[in-house]
């Protein structure tokens, strides 16, 4: 470039965000705002949504979803999906229930039933990261087969005559928590640090970001897609001990549709749906948010079929509060 | 014995042969410039270096030992770096994350040290003079500012043979420098420097050697001491190339006013103005980040703004979208040919009529294929896109190629105004000579161009006028002798006060309407 | 313990398996109707057929304060922790349509394993004691399951019938249309079909009448839409087990408000089914 | 000023790929060939397959999902997805029904569903279009709310006595083909021409490939995509009047899962799922792929819980053997 130089760059760019630009620039923003709007309509609407049992109502509703989200999460910010959630929920469960009926120990029902999980998890994640397959399509045809073996395994009829000492993961408490609110917390704690605190979770972000220049980095890519798909198996397989726990039988019909509401809590938590960007902490924002809704309109004995309206019109809003981050 | 050896290296491409047995060494402690037209294959020939790309046949070898690189993350284990001539950053992650991606310094648990990264890499950016925030996503960053992070990321592997395929193509001479000095440092310390650009004088600069190739074949190695720039232009197309830049004769008509905008930019305190005449070029001048693209987005529509003001041959319009900038005869070239100006998945045809498959409606809304074919055709004759066919997908053609396609989809268009934004960003000589022809024959039809450019001879050799950005104004308006390199840099450097960039608004804007 | 307050004080609270199935919009409205004139107020909601939407539903209306709790249970195990909440909140719980585990206070439904048995049996006496017979299956619920079994047990009884076939209609009208067709397909000298409830028998229907092959149909329930086809002359449809939905539910509240009141009264009321054919079905009515 | 000739060129330019490397290349192809593949299975396995009576059958009962994958092939097309199609499909023939049960004239009820069925795709495009919101949730929520506004309208009744003529649709005959199926070639017929021959199509891929480029090169892509999404909902629509004139009565609840098996459809039929590349015929051959799949199994007597593994395998297998063009 045969042009003068310039020494001087006088431009003051490049200054450093404030907290509270950070504060308004993190994903959960949003996502909290629409929580605390939707949160005190749902206060104002009825007398007895702010009532200490009743929020833990709440709580312990959402943490089905909530758990199963966070696999759903790391799947998303990947720029992926899992749509087998459901399923592979219902299907860890019932043989969680099933092995304890033909008199396992619980534990090692447990153990068995979260491994079914991964395992499933990891044959999704080895056809999208090895065999290259669209995870939409592979997590819709496993979720079928999963579905599948879950009624084979119990042949219809949903398992009990559970020993009651299973029933401590579903409606035990330890130090005055109900044992589900603990489990989703301890969930998303670990799922937190995975995801901000080492490698695996900045290649997650990165995958989901740019998958090429992530692979032409020298990540091994697929190596890490397979543990995304496992780690959502082994949520699911989590959700799915919870729910049997709290149902005290093993339900292989359970989970319809939970893949649809793992995905409105993420997005409604502010990650974006093609990937690279979201965080863990809008997605518990997000699965909250879906169970005030629920727990609100039923606290506020709106019909049934009016519900699905309310519920669709007041995620379509919150999404287009928070729509920029999204598009 | 060289540091680094590539021999009889040969690569096919479905359709092309890229590399044709062709050979390379690099001295440590050598800046070895690698040199041809687009399509060429240098990036090929890197890319097969570091691994992304297996050759056919050939071989790799680092101090005389054969090296089979499966993939980057060997190459860089045998400490082979590269700087990408397409961006590998990820736009999600902060620059620190990005620097160390898939190299995160990591404690005794398994967590990541990000006290320790960020330290590094403030320190990285000491020793390279770049002033970035290493924790903001690279997303926010500008593209100068990406490169430098693509460089920093390279040169914290701390490679013994580095690549660095068009790294000053988004940067200013300011910037070219620092890149240059940092250069200067690896060489001391004995690095092997691949460096590829299109720059003939960055070639004379910093390069100790270079490497000729032409259509995939290799060609020569020269000393640079020992050539100059006619006689590596001639080998590179293989024939004399005197003048890029055609004659200076101007069609600008400067009475019949095509163009008039106001724009006030959103978050701006001032509104700034410009005027084309018909068969002009006006150049956009200004340091990178100076507000040129966004002051051309503005111009389509394509960005929201505060005010904006058009009046097109004497009338009002009203512009909310790039379509209706269209409508009215109004076109980009964007800067971003990937981003934001091809579907890579197309075919050249598809990419070229995208706007203006109405022309092939014989009977509407049916599209003629032939006549769209036909159409294609002369129109990549007319711009020598080097391509097997015109229905040769897109996103496999090399950078200039691609450059070019985007060009032919304006030709015919029918266009009063086109806004061309770095239009020779990473394009060959030969093409380059070629796009200023296009220009010059365009105005000669009596259409206006915008043209913005990074690189002041282009902008010097080719404008009728200029107008000069600094921190996203209109800060001055050169005709004539006025537009020479040293005029536009004071004026692109130029320390400005933000709330009053040009002494007085509306003074500033009397003075614009009396120089143009 | 006992409650005090006067009928037209009370909440009744009914939590519903599904509502997109007459069946129950029929229960929905008669106990709509029986609410009123006691002049009470009613809340009901829709589980859809999952049980943990369901168990979140009765956790939600015990916060809100019902009185009393009728339970449409859609799986009679996984239900019990909402039977508990409900005790332990005092309040009393009758299952309604389908058993609930756990301590409920009255349990009233349909024998449905007589319903299936009946309903095949005359299907088995109709087609000569002889032929093959394909099940129209349903979701896999303790209810259908029964029906199932108790046609099983019916057509076990005729030597000469032959279960060739069984496949899931899912209870819904255009999936069991599909899945007849291909069983119409696959056994071209099918003579019996047994679908496990109207909806599903509504769908095979259609199939049956556009495949123009005789098979007879018996189903379950007594749908009025199915009724009405019942009463025409050569209907393929020979046999309805019909249950009684709005006496199913007037009966639990009933039961459930004695119990509230802490008055003496039996805690399980079997409601028989009828047998709905060609004869009786002009003056069946839900 | 001094260009280099063009004789300097010494490449085979411009040169027509051979029309076996079109085939080979075209992305019917793979689609295709699963497709054989299972249909001679199929024929293989069950002696009452190749009956003519059994074919018409298949192409009957996969005629819905075909239909529908039509609106859905758009949307996927463009990068996007529509989920709300079961529910609008489900809403519009209720509503058709309803009017006809309280005495509209056949046609007028018609008209009035299918323009229902695109005022809510339109409501989805204008949401993702100028709202700018992902389509995966915006469908996601008027998916609940189609459902629940379906359900307020019929009470949860299905509407019957529908006037006989109205049984054409379904049921009727025009030169011995199904009306079913006719309508689902003439549906298919428009829709190739529209991507094949019009600009309009052009535009569809070309936003699938490239969003930005393409608004910037002056396509109103917001124009084209609430077009997109307004197709999905006609499309969905037309699917009602078949489902509804093929049971003579509105089904509030009919379509449940249906957006899955078509979005299963358009990705057995070699779309990518990012958008940009896919062939409306591979989609058809995606839904019937579908429909022997279900057929088949049916006809083999295949027990319906080992059937959801059977079909997820199969789908799985597809897509792995075509996989190369969606990854
Ligand atoms: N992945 C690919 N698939 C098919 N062809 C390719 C691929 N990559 C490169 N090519 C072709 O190989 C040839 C060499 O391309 P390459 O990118 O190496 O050129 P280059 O010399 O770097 O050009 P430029 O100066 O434009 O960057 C071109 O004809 C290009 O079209
Ligand atoms: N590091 C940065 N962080 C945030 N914003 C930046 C940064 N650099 C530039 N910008 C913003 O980008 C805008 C100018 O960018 P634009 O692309 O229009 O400039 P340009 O002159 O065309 O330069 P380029 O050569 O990079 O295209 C300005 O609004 C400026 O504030
Ligand atoms: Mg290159
Ligand atoms: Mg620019």
């Amino acid at each position: 470039m045969s042009t003068p130089t310039s020494d001087a760059n006088p431009q003051p760019r490049r200054q450093r965000r404030s907290r509270a630009s950070r504060l308004l620039h993190s994903p959960v923003f949003f996502p909290l705002v629409g929580f605390i709007a939707v949160f005190i309509v749902m206060a104002l609407a009825n007398d007895n949504f702010l009532l200490p049992n009743n929020l833990t109502n709440v709580a312990r509703q959402g943490a089905i979803i909530a758990i199963i989200a966070v696999g759903m999460s790391f799947a998303i910010f990947t720029g992926g999906i899992d749509l087998s959630v459901g399923p592979v929920m219902a299907l860890s469960g019932t043989i969680m229930a099933g092995l304890m009926a033909a008199g396992w120990p619980p534990t090692v029902a447990v153990i068995m039933g979260l491994l079914l999980g991964m395992v499933f998890g990891a044959f999704n994640g080895a056809c999208v990261a090895f065999a290259r397959m669209p995870p939409i399509i592979v997590t819709l045809a496993t979720m079928g087969i999963a579905r599948g073996l879950g009624l084979i395994y119990t042949g219809g009829y949903p398992i009990s005559g559970l020993p009651a000492g299973f029933s401590f993961f579903g409606r035990g408490e330890v130090v005055g928590i109900q044992v589900p609110i603990l489990i989703m917390l301890l969930v998303y704690l670990v799922a937190y640090v995975v995801l901000h605190h080492t490698s695996f979770g900045r290649y997650v972000y990165a995958i989901g970001g740019n998958e090429e220049a992530t692979r032409l980095t020298g990540i091994r890519v697929p190596r890490y897609k397979l543990l995304v798909y496992t780690i959502s198996g082994l949520t699911a397989a989590i959700a799915g001990l919870v729910i049997t726990s709290r149902l005290m039988s093993g339900q292989p019909n359970a989970g319809t549709g939970f893949e649809l509401d793992a995905i409105a809590a993420v997005v409604l938590g502010g990650a974006a749906i093609a990937g690279g960007r979201g965080a863990i902490l809008g997605t518990l924002v997000g699965a909250m948010l879906l169970a005030i809704l629920n727990n609100g309109l039923n606290l506020m004995g709106v019909s049934p079929y009016l519900q699905d309206v309310a519920k669709g019109t007041i995620i379509l809003l919150a999404i287009y509060i928070g729509r920029g981050r999204n598009a | 014995m060289a540091l680094l050896a590539l021999e009889k290296v040969s690569k096919r491409f479905p359709g092309v042969r890229a590399l044709n047995e062709v050979s390379l060494q690099v001295e440590a402690g050598e800046i070895h410039a690698l040199l041809g037209e687009n399509g060429a294959g240098k990036s090929t020939l890197m890319k097969i270096l570091c691994g992304i790309h297996q050759p056919d046949s050939g071989e790799i070898l680092i101090d005389g030992t054969p090296q089979h690189f499966s993939s980057y993350r060997r190459a860089c284990a045998a400490g082979v770096g590269i700087v990408f001539q397409e961006f590998s950053l990820i736009p999600g992650l902060s620059v620190v994350d990005n620097i160390f991606l898939g190299r995160e310094p990591r404690n005794r648990l398994g967590l990541i040290r990000h006290g320790v990264m960020l330290k590094q890499a403030n320190a990285l950016f000491e020793r390279l003079d770049i002033d970035i925030d290493p924790q903001i996503h690279v997303h926010h960053l500008s593209v100068a500012d990406q490169q430098f992070v693509e460089i920093a990321k390279a040169l914290s592997l701390n490679a013994r043979v580095l690549v660095l395929d068009e790294p000053t193509a988004p940067l200013t001479p300011t910037e070219v420098e620092r890149l240059f000095t940092i250069m200067r440092q690896l060489r001391e310390q004995g690095v092997a420097m691949v460096f590829i650009s299109h720059h003939m004088e960055e070639i004379f600069e910093i390069c100790d050697r270079v490497t000729v190739l032409r259509d995939g074949e290799y060609v020569t190695t020269l000393e640079v001491a020992d050539t100059d720039a006619g006689a590596l232009v001639e080998l590179m197309v293989g024939r004399r190339v005197d003048n890029i830049f055609p004659d200076h004769h101007s069609h600008a008509d400067s009475d019949d006013i095509v163009l008039e905008a106001r724009i006030r930019m959103a978050g701006r305190k001032h509104t700034d103005y410009i005027q084309l005449a018909r068969g002009e070029i006006l150049g956009f001048a200004g340091l990178v980040g100076s507000g040129r693209t966004e002051m051309a987005l503005a111009m389509i529509g394509a960005q929201p703004v505060t005010e904006r003001q058009m009046q097109l041959e004497g009338h009002k319009v009203t512009l909310k979208s790039p379509a209706d900038a269209l409508k009215r005869g109004i076109g980009l070239l964007p800067e971003n040919r990937k981003q934001q100006g091809l579907i890579l998945p197309f075919t050249c045809a598809d990419n070229i009529t995208l706007n203006h498959l109405k022309h092939f409606q014989t009977r509407p809304p049916f599209i003629s294929r032939r006549r769209e074919r036909e159409a294609v055709e002369a129109l990549m004759d007319r711009v020598r896109v080097k391509a097997p066919g015109s229905d040769t997908v897109v996103g496999t053609l090399s950078g200039g190629n691609q450059q070019k396609v985007v060009i032919a989809r304006w030709l015919e268009r029918g266009c009063r105004v086109l806004i061309f934004d770095e239009p020779t960003r990473g394009i060959d000589v030969g093409a380059k000579s070629e796009i200023y022809a296009l220009m010059k024959t365009l105005t000669a039809q009596g259409i206006s161009i915008v043209m913005i450019s990074s690189e002041l001879p282009e902008i010097t050799g080719l404008c009728d006028r200029v107008l000069v950005f600094n921190h996203g104004h209109v800060v001055a308006a050169l005709s004539g002798d006025e537009i020479e390199a040293g005029t536009i840099m004071t004026h692109a450097t130029r320390q400005i006060s933000l709330d009053n960039p040009t002494g007085s608004t509306d003074e500033s804007v009397a003075t614009l309407e009396r120089a143009s | 313990e006992t409650g005090d307050k006067a009928d037209d004080e009370l909440v009744i609270g009914m939590s519903f398996q599904e509502l997109n199935n007459v069946y129950f919009v029929t229960m929905q409205r008669a106990l709509q109707e029986a609410v009123n004139e006691m002049g009470a107020s009613l809340v009901f909601t829709d589980a859809r057929h999952d049980i943990a939407k369901q168990i979140n539903d009765v956790e939600d209306m015990l916060q809100r304060g019902v009185d009393i709790l009728l339970l449409n249970p859609t799986d009679s195990v996984g239900i019990q922790s909402a039977v508990m909440s409900a005790h332990d909140a005092g309040v009393p719980v009758v299952a309604v349509d389908a058993q609930a585990e756990g301590p409920i206070d009255g349990f009233v439904g349909s024998k449905n394993f007589d319903a299936g048995y009946k309903a095949c049996h005359y299907m088995g006496e109709q087609l000569g004691g002889e032929g093959k017979v394909a099940i129209l299956d349903g979701i896999p619920v303790i209810p259908i399951l029964e029906r199932v079994e108790g046609c099983q047990k019916a057509l076990g009884e005729f030597e000469s019938i032959e279960v060739v076939d069984k496949q899931n209609g899912h209870q819904e009208r255009s999936t069991a249309m599909n899945v007849t067709e291909n069983m119409l397909q696959a056994h071209p000298d099918l003579a019996g079909i047994f679908s496990v409830n109207d909806v599903g028998s509504l769908g095979a229907l259609v199939a049956i009448q556009s495949s123009g092959m005789d098979v007879k149909l018996a189903s379950v329930d007594g749908n009025p839409e199915a009724v009405k086809v019942l009463a025409q002359p050569n209907s393929p449809l020979i046999a309805i087990a019909a249950q009684h939905p709005a006496t199913m539910v007037v009966q639990a509240l009933e039961l459930a408000v004695k119990k509230y009141r802490g008055e003496e009264s039996p805690s399980e009321v079997p409601i028989d089914v009828t047998l709905v054919t060609a004869d009786n079905a002009k003056e069946f009515t839900w």
